[in-house]
């Protein structure tokens, strides 16, 4: 009887726009942000901050990036890893050729570099639709790698194409220890999801559903597809430029392009989908269960004792059998389960 | 006599949470064409869905009750093993095959029949016969037919199984006036002729009722009237609810009054 | 020749006889269709069709199915280009409308298969109808403050609106891919209608609804042309409907127009019987 | 000219190899809507299984081969039963989710059954160039590829018959249109699934026994897939033929790429180059060369 | 109880790499298992905890922070992997962890004073670019006689293939032989061009500076193009059993550089001995044992443990060292002949001694070749190339990579 919905009028438009209409959600939520500004960085190990908390958190800004082009506006990309790298190494770029540029500034402007790609490999999207798209995504993929390879500038012509990420300083703050990187990290994709739940809500987030579920419909209606979809490709582009950003600066350190690899965009694709594709929180579960998921496995076969070359290939294996059990559980992600779950909340003690 | 098709107290729940058919029971005795009337989501393709196991796929369950064919209970059996037992859905909203031609779409419709060249070729002859309009149209990829096209198709799809018990989910839907007296014939003469029976959901109503033996009204997941089709179409409610005459004979469109009684039934 | 003349008597036509239409009163042309013509490969879609709108009115378009009914509309609103003939809008002569600008320039619609977005609730659905009125630019919205947030709620107050006036209230949050087919058009009709338009297209807005559903809908489309003066062009197979609601009838058949008149005279015209009533008139 | 002629013919021959794994994909999609993913790693697990059974009971290639067409057709009816069964009706992206966990599933079982070192496999055809040819025309073509050529022909040819002309076909195709109308008419989704899926496997048994002939058996098996893929893209996912047409013309233009105009950038540019190419094609015909139109209709 | 000295691995068994990774980290732990046999080092006993990264820099980072807190913390750590070693080079000063990169990663890393936690033990990609063209040079008779000859560099279009290109570069000009560059995208699996390519430029030696899949398909598209497989010299990464066996025949007459000279060792029959007929050994497939990665692994492992020693002789001996004392015993290590020899593997490996100014230690390789079935030394003696150049390199990019890190090159004492 503690989740109810009932009781809970709304008396104004605005009240009923918010992100949490219901009480429960909002207060869960503010606890929830306060024990991660809090009581995380004071009780988690470094062990849990830097190898857990920080690469959950940027994997869950590059999900929510990916769900805004595939989950929202219906385009299926494989490239998310490419946007990722743009973003990195143009921040390094930004930050190495302009002497004094404040980090944070860098990493919006490496954020834009990424939305300019996107954009660019975006204009197929146009006339392409579906698995042809998504196949055709590869070409950025394979392609800005390819060019960060090549290009010897954009690595500042280290021989063999490796950048190592300046010490971050944010008005001469230094955030080197692993619950100072928390704590920007966990700032900065706080406030893009809220920017993206913001967008969701009002009309870019609409025109981007409408293209997806139906765009000669959207059309009709007089939504621009080539105004929404690159739009769509732009602001996705920016989320992972900025996610790859903070993978390079307050994850990995030294990084080369080869990180920026097929497999990571396909990790990111797992937690949209396992997650919820079209939904924020689903980014985030989603990235959980993806980064979490390896970690337990590998620890469960361990407390095992089995030879280690099984142990590793039963972990590959129970991975995709998890996988295709949550599909079959839920096939539209951990949100709806989450969802299901407090609609049973609401009816309960009653089972309808 | 035991019942063709019978429904028993069925209840169906979507997605774990949304409870849509609350105790439905029908029974369709052989030869006979039976009426599934209701509103707009009163519950009638779940309930068609129900019978055709075709529930699964969109994620309902039915959580009691039990269905019987000839019979045995057929809740457990895949939509193929229906089919050739001779029990076939139309379903609501066409679902041809876009990428399919019209006739390629009919002789999918006989894949469970394996019966000679000559034979397919007599009933997709019949199918034609019945509707003229799918013959020239037949080298035509269904997805960019019209919509009656498409709903002619689907029809005409089921009926190249040559079953003995059809479920037709809203035939005459987007349907010209001609076409749609034209699909009841069908119906009839199939129903005469071959003892083919037929449990159709239809939202017209006075042509359901017109060519029905018996009916079934459901509301809100609940069968709130039944009865032989005559009779129901002699009932008050029914008249002004679903066939739109009351008292005073047929109203136009045009000068509906806005608030109206409560039906009798809700009470 | 019959076409012409049909044409020429439409006036008297209109304000003739007909209790409905003398009734009624209908503005000047505000949509005139000349001589469209449209084929996919060999299938000939529309052959040679002419015929107007009025401001005001409700025009249907009946005919067999396959005739060209939703290929009318879709050349009027854009979705499809005619290979001959020629639009004339609000005094604005073009051989094709492209979407957008149809859907700019107040024409709106409804789909004879939904063309709803079915992952959004109503609600959304519904705001997405007045996407054309919203002005803040996407920073704004995700920022979502000052005049964005209030345009955000002004628009929904319209969007509310609407709700009530189609008595869908009840279903507001609901993702309109669960609703039943027939408060799914409904949905539909409230889309179309967020926009406000100056002329809205219906395909079929009440196929696969009993008795009861239709005298509703027929009571919002004749709401929505008394109070706001909504131009209606609808295609319907019912024909009670179409002869009780609609000013002006069309009748295409196989691409051909066969008539065109008050529901009485296309009612008689023998052409419209023998190709689609079936039934001769009283 | 004659180096001209031999990238050209190289390529085309490469084209082909990737063709193989391409029919694969096509076989899938087009009956069942499914893009399959795991299609890579069924080559994996179909050439080491064999090699693994040679290896392990000590038995040579011809009685290996049925053995691992045995476990190819348990792999299918397996996946039928397992992960499609359960999947009917759900929306493209779910189904592709699922065989990328279909892949890892059978990656990591392949290397638990049989170890994750790299072997050799063997066929009886040997990759050394044709003599015939270099004598006749001094152009140089490993006689392997032709095999591999004439293979690929055969595969596709009777593929492509089985759909055009049969019962089986018509409802396969019936099938990726539409499940749950499938389902209605009556087609035995779950029977139909799990025969192409046992012929899927076939076919990536044969890709992977060339493959494997040609670059070892090892886990680098699964990334052909990612070569197949712009042939796919360019060739349409529905058309047998579109897989050899692709294959062919991804084949040769790489290779011409790579040696005519890789130099000029530095060169590699054989990974991403296929793509765009697919790309551009794919701007003027969104369906690739053969591919179904996808239906917009309202 | 006794302590134990603590050793993080994250390690690979599944994907692409798997062969060499099962390989190289089996021969790590069955030397750990036989000098825990015989009552560890000076008592201490080894232990060890393995990880899997799958290659993959992202879980090889959550592997090391999940790793190096074990156990009391580890004391050493070896990712076997350029991407992995990339994500925790940060990391490893504060941690005050050493790392080993045997055989691969940044060839900068050496300077100690640099990269004070990183050891590129025994050598360096570009100590080994240089003894490619010393053998090419002494195999033409003489360096003199590379002039206007052809090389081909055809690498692995990554950081790894790129590293040893200012090397090569510089030799070229030096000697005045044509270096053409061809890359091979990865993974590799399709080189026809590439092959046509360097048939059209008819060299003289072909350098393949590949990694996983990409050596098979070299060596059998080189046979499918007729090309001479003699003329082909492959590096360390490239000269593997898992990279020559399944080509078949194509191989035999390829060499490949190594650190490791094949052939049995005293070392390598105890291992056999004492584990592997007491079913104790690591690896499943015991034809495995003393292949190029496991012998690799075994002489990685050899290494370490000297390093305790020298450790355990500075800070206590018996006692467990601490990861600062492991660096100082890794940075002070002399594995001498007589070392060698006492251990069982004399000739297995080169002499290995470091310095803060040398954190690799030697810099000597051999060249093996292929004989169809086994690999053969062909060198008898180990090669040296140009290392006045390869210093000056060095110095070079350690001193940008000091000036980007802001770093005060130092020794740590
Ligand atoms: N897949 C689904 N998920 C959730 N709810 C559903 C689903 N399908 C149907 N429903 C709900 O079940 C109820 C009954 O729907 P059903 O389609 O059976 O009605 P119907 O009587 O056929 O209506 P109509 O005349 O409009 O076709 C409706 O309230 C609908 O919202
Ligand atoms: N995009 C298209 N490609 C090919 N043929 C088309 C296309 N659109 C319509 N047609 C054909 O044009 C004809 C007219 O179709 P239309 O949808 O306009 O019919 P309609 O009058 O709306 O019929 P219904 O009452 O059945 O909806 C049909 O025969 C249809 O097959
Ligand atoms: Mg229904
Ligand atoms: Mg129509």
């Amino acid at each position: 009887m503690l989740y109810r919905e009932a009781g809970q009028f709304k008396t104004s438009y605005q009240a009923d726009g918010q992100i949490f209409p219901i009480m429960q959600d909002r207060i869960a939520l503010l606890a929830l942000l306060a024990v991660a500004i809090v009581f995380v960085p004071l009780l988690a190990s470094p062990y849990v901050l830097s190898a857990i908390l920080i690469p959950f958190l940027i994997f869950s800004l590059a999900a929510i990036g990916l769900n805004i082009l595939t989950g929202y506006a219906g385009q299926l990309s494989l490239g998310t890893a490419a946007f990722m790298a743009v973003g990195a190494f143009a921040s390094y770029n930004f930050i190495l050729r302009i002497p004094g540029l404040p980090v944070l500034v860098a990493f919006i402007l490496g954020g834009l570099s990424a939305a300019l790609v996107g954009i660019a490999f975006g204009l197929p999207s146009l006339r392409i639709r579906g698995f042809y798209l998504a196949a055709a995504t590869l070409a950025t993929q394979f392609f800005v790698v390819w060019c960060l390879t090549k290009i010897p500038y954009l690595t500042n012509y280290s021989t063999s194409g490796v950048i190592t990420a300046q010490p971050i300083v944010i008005l001469g703050y230094n955030f080197d220890t692993p619950d100072r990187k928390y704590l920007l990290v966990l700032a900065v994709v706080a406030v893009m999801a809220l920017l993206a739940k913001n967008m969701i809500r009002s009309n870019v987030g609409r025109s981007w559903m409408a293209v997806r579920d139906m765009d000669v419909a959207a059309e009709v209606i007089g939504f621009r597809l080539m105004r929404t979809k690159l739009l769509a490709f732009a602001v996705s582009s920016f989320y992972c430029g900025v996610a790859g950003a903070l993978y390079a600066y307050a994850y990995l350190g030294t990084v080369e392009p080869e990180a920026y690899n097929l497999d990571l965009s396909f990790r990111i694709l797992f937690m949209i989908i396992i997650g919820g594709v079209g939904s924020v929180l689903g980014s985030f579960l989603g990235a959980a269960f993806i980064v979490l998921l390896p970690v337990l496995l590998n620890v469960v076969a361990h407390s095992l004792a089995l030879p280690t070359s099984v142990a590793s290939n039963l972990e590959l294996m129970v991975f995709g059998a998890l996988i295709i059990f949550f599909l079959i559980v839920e096939p539209h992600g951990l949100a709806r389960l989450w969802q299901i779950g407090k609609e049973k909340l609401r009816l309960w003690p009653f089972p309808h | 006599m035991t019942p063709y098709l019978s429904v028993n107290n069925v209840e169906v729940i979507y997605d774990h949470v949304i409870l849509v058919l609350k105790g439905v029971s029908l029974q369709v005795p052989q030869g006979k064409i039976v009426a599934l009337l209701g509103a707009n989501g009163a519950g009638k393709s779940t309930t068609l869905k129900t019978i055709s196991t075709l529930l699964r796929g969109e994620r309902g369950d039915v959580t009691k009750g039990e269905v019987q064919f000839k019979g045995e209970r057929i809740d457990q059996l895949t939509p193929n093993e229906l089919v050739r037992r001779g029990l076939s859905q139309v379903m609501e909203g066409r679902h041809c095959f876009g990428h399919l031609t019209i006739e390629e779409n009919l002789l999918t419709g006989a894949y469970t029949r394996s019966t000679s060249r000559s034979e397919l070729k007599a009933s997709l002859e019949k199918v034609y016969h019945y509707f003229p309009r799918l013959r020239e149209r037949r080298s035509s990829q269904a997805g960019y037919t019209s919509g009656g096209e498409q709903q002619m198709c689907a029809i005409g799809r089921a009926l190249m199984a040559k079953p003995s018990m059809i479920l037709l989910d809203e035939p005459s839907m987007g349907i010209a006036p001609q076409i749609v007296e034209e699909i009841f014939g069908i119906v009839k003469d199939l129903n005469s002729k071959e003892n083919v029976s037929f449990l159709l959901a239809e939202q017209n109503t006075s042509i359901a009722l017109r060519y029905a033996d018996f009916g079934y009204i459901l509301e809100n997941g609940r069968v709130v009237m039944e009865g032989a089709a005559a009779d129901l179409s002699c009932n008050e409610d029914v008249k002004e609810f679903y066939l739109g005459v009351s008292g005073a004979g047929r109203k136009s469109f045009r000068d509906m009054k806005f608030y109206r009684r409560r039906k009798r039934w809700l009470a | 020749m019959t076409e012409a003349q049909m044409q020429m008597n439409e006036p008297e036509a209109h304000f003739g006889e007909g209790e409905s239409a003398a009734r009624r009163e209908t503005g000047p042309v505000i949509l005139d269709l000349k001589n469209i013509s449209l084929s996919f490969g060999g299938v000939r879609a529309l052959t040679d069709i002419s015929f107007d709108v009025r401001q005001h009115e409700i025009r249907a378009i009946i005919g067999p199915n396959g005739a060209g009914k939703s290929s009318m509309l879709n050349v009027i609103n854009g979705v499809y280009r005619p290979q001959q003939g020629q639009i004339t809008y609000r005094g604005e002569v073009r051989k094709n409308m492209d979407c957008h600008a149809a859907a700019k320039s107040g024409i709106a619609r409804t789909f004879q298969n939904i063309a709803l977005f079915k992952g959004m609730t109503v609600l959304d659905n519904i705001m997405t109808g007045r996407n054309l009125k919203m002005k803040s630019n996407f920073l704004m919205q995700a920022l979502y403050w000052g005049p964005a947030r209030r345009e955000e709620i002004a628009h929904r107050i319209k969007a509310e609106e609407i709700i009530d006036f189609l008595e869908i209230q009840a279903i507001r949050k609901t993702p309109v891919g669960r609703l039943p087919y027939g408060l799914q058009k409904r949905v539909e009709l409230g889309r179309a209608l967020a926009a406000e338009p100056e002329i809205l297209l219906l395909d079929e807005p009440m196929a696969g609804m009993n008795v009861e559903e239709k005298q509703d809908m027929c009571r919002f489309i004749l709401d929505v042309n008394d109070q706001f003066g909504t131009t209606i062009v609808l295609i319907e197979h019912d024909m009670g409907v179409v002869m009780d609601i609609s000013d002006r009838v069309v009748v295409l058949d196989y691409g051909k127009k066969i008539g065109d008149g008050t529901p009485d005279e296309v009612r008689c015209n023998q052409d419209v019987i023998n190709a689609y009533l079936g039934v001769a008139c009283s | 000219m004659n180096f001209f002629f031999e990238v050209l013919i190289g390529g085309l021959l490469s084209g082909v190899m990737y063709a193989l794994v391409a029919i694969g994909f096509v076989l899938i999609y087009k009956a069942s809507g499914v893009f399959n993913f795991a299609q890579g790693a069924m080559v994996y697990f179909a050439a080491l299984t064999c090699v693994g059974v040679m290896d392990k009971l000590g038995v040579s290639l011809w009685i290996a081969l049925p053995i691992t067409v045995a476990a190819m057709i348990v792999l299918g009816l397996a996946i039928e039963r397992v992960v499609l069964r359960p999947l009917v009706n759900q929306p493209e992206i779910t189904l592709f989710m699922a065989t990328i966990g279909l892949a890892f599933f059978i990656e990591g079982l392949a290397q638990l059954m049989f170890g994750a070192q790299v072997r050799k496999l063997e066929l009886p055809i040997e990759d050394v160039p044709s003599q015939y040819l270099m004598e006749h025309y001094n152009i140089l073509v490993s006689q392997f590829d032709i095999m591999a050529a004439a293979v690929c022909g055969l595969l596709v040819t009777s593929l492509a018959l089985l759909f055009s002309k049969t019962k089986v076909g018509r409802a396969l195709r019936a099938v990726a249109d539409d499940h749950q109308a499938a389902l209605a008419v009556g087609i035995p989704l779950q029977r139909i699934w799990a025969v192409l899926w046992a012929v899927a496997g076939i076919v990536a048994l044969v890709a992977g026994l060339l493959w494997g002939a040609r670059n070892g058996v090892q886990f680098a098996l699964t990334f052909v897939a990612l070569k197949a893929l712009p042939v796919l893209i360019l060739g349409g996912f529905t058309s047998m033929p579109g897989a050899i047409a692709g294959g062919l013309i991804i084949g040769a233009s790489e290779k011409l790429a790579e040696v005519y105009i890789g130099p000029m950038v530095g060169g590699g540019i054989e990974g991403w180059f296929p793509y765009v190419l697919a790309l551009l094609f794919l701007l003027v015909r969104p369906e690739g060369l053969f591919g179904e139109k996808i239906i917009r209709r309202i | 109880q006794p302590a134990e000295q603590y050793i993080a691995l994250p390690s690979y068994r599944v994907g692409p790499y798997a062969a060499g990774g099962s390989g190289f980290y089996g021969g790590i732990i069955d030397y750990f298992n036989l000098v825990n046999l015989s009552g560890g080092v000076n008592g201490v006993k080894i232990s060890w905890e393995e990880c899997e990264t799958e290659y993959n820099p992202s879980r090889g980072v959550e592997c090391y922070e999940r790793l190096k807190t074990k156990n009391g913390g580890a004391t050493l750590v070896e990712p076997l992997s350029t991407g992995v070693a990339y994500g925790i080079l940060d990391r490893l000063a504060v941690d005050k962890i050493p790392m080993t990169m045997i055989g691969y990663g940044r060839s900068d890393a050496a300077n100690g004073k640099v990269f004070p936690y990183v050891f590129p033990l025994i050598t360096s990609y570009w100590n080994q670019a240089a003894a490619m063209i010393k053998y090419l040079g002494d195999k033409e008779g003489g360096m003199a006689k590379l002039k206007g000859k052809k090389i081909v560099h055809l690498y692995h279009d990554s950081a790894f293939g790129k590293e040893p290109l200012p090397v090569l570069e510089a030799l070229s000009k030096q000697y005045g032989f044509e270096l053409i560059k061809i890359p091979v995208t990865p993974p590799g699996s399709e080189q026809q061009s590439q092959w046509l390519q360097i048939r059209q430029a008819k060299p003289d030696h072909v350098i393949l500076w590949g990694w996983g899949s990409m050596n098979a398909v070299a060596i059998k598209t080189a046979q499918r193009n007729g090309f001479p497989r003699e003329k082909i010299l492959g590096v360390w990464w490239a000269g593997s059993e898992e990279d020559t066996v399944p080509t078949g025949d194509a191989a035999k007459g390829y060499s490949a550089m190594t650190f490791n000279t094949p052939g049995n060792y005293p070392v390598m029959d105890e291992i056999r001995k004492k584990l592997y007929d007491a079913g104790k050994g690591n690896m499943a497939d015991s034809t495995r044992i003393g292949s190029v990665y496991h012998m690799r692994g075994v002489s990685a492992a050899i290494l370490w443990v000297e390093a305790m020693r020298t450790a355990q002789e500075k800070f206590g001996k018996g006692k467990r060292i601490t990861g600062e004392q492991m660096r100082w015993g890794l940075e002070n290590l002399n594995v001498d002949e007589a070392r060698q020899k006492s251990i069982g593997a004399f000739g297995m490996l080169p002499v290995v001694k470091t310095s803060c100014d040398d954190h690799e230690g030697s810099g000597a390789v051999k060249v093996q070749q292929w004989d169809g079935k086994k690999w053969n030394a062909i060198t008898p003696n180990w090669i040296v190339g140009d290392k006045a150049l390869t210093r000056k390199l060095l110095e070079e990019s350690s001193a940008a990579y000091a000036a980007e890190k802001k770093i005060t090159p130092a020794c740590i004492k």
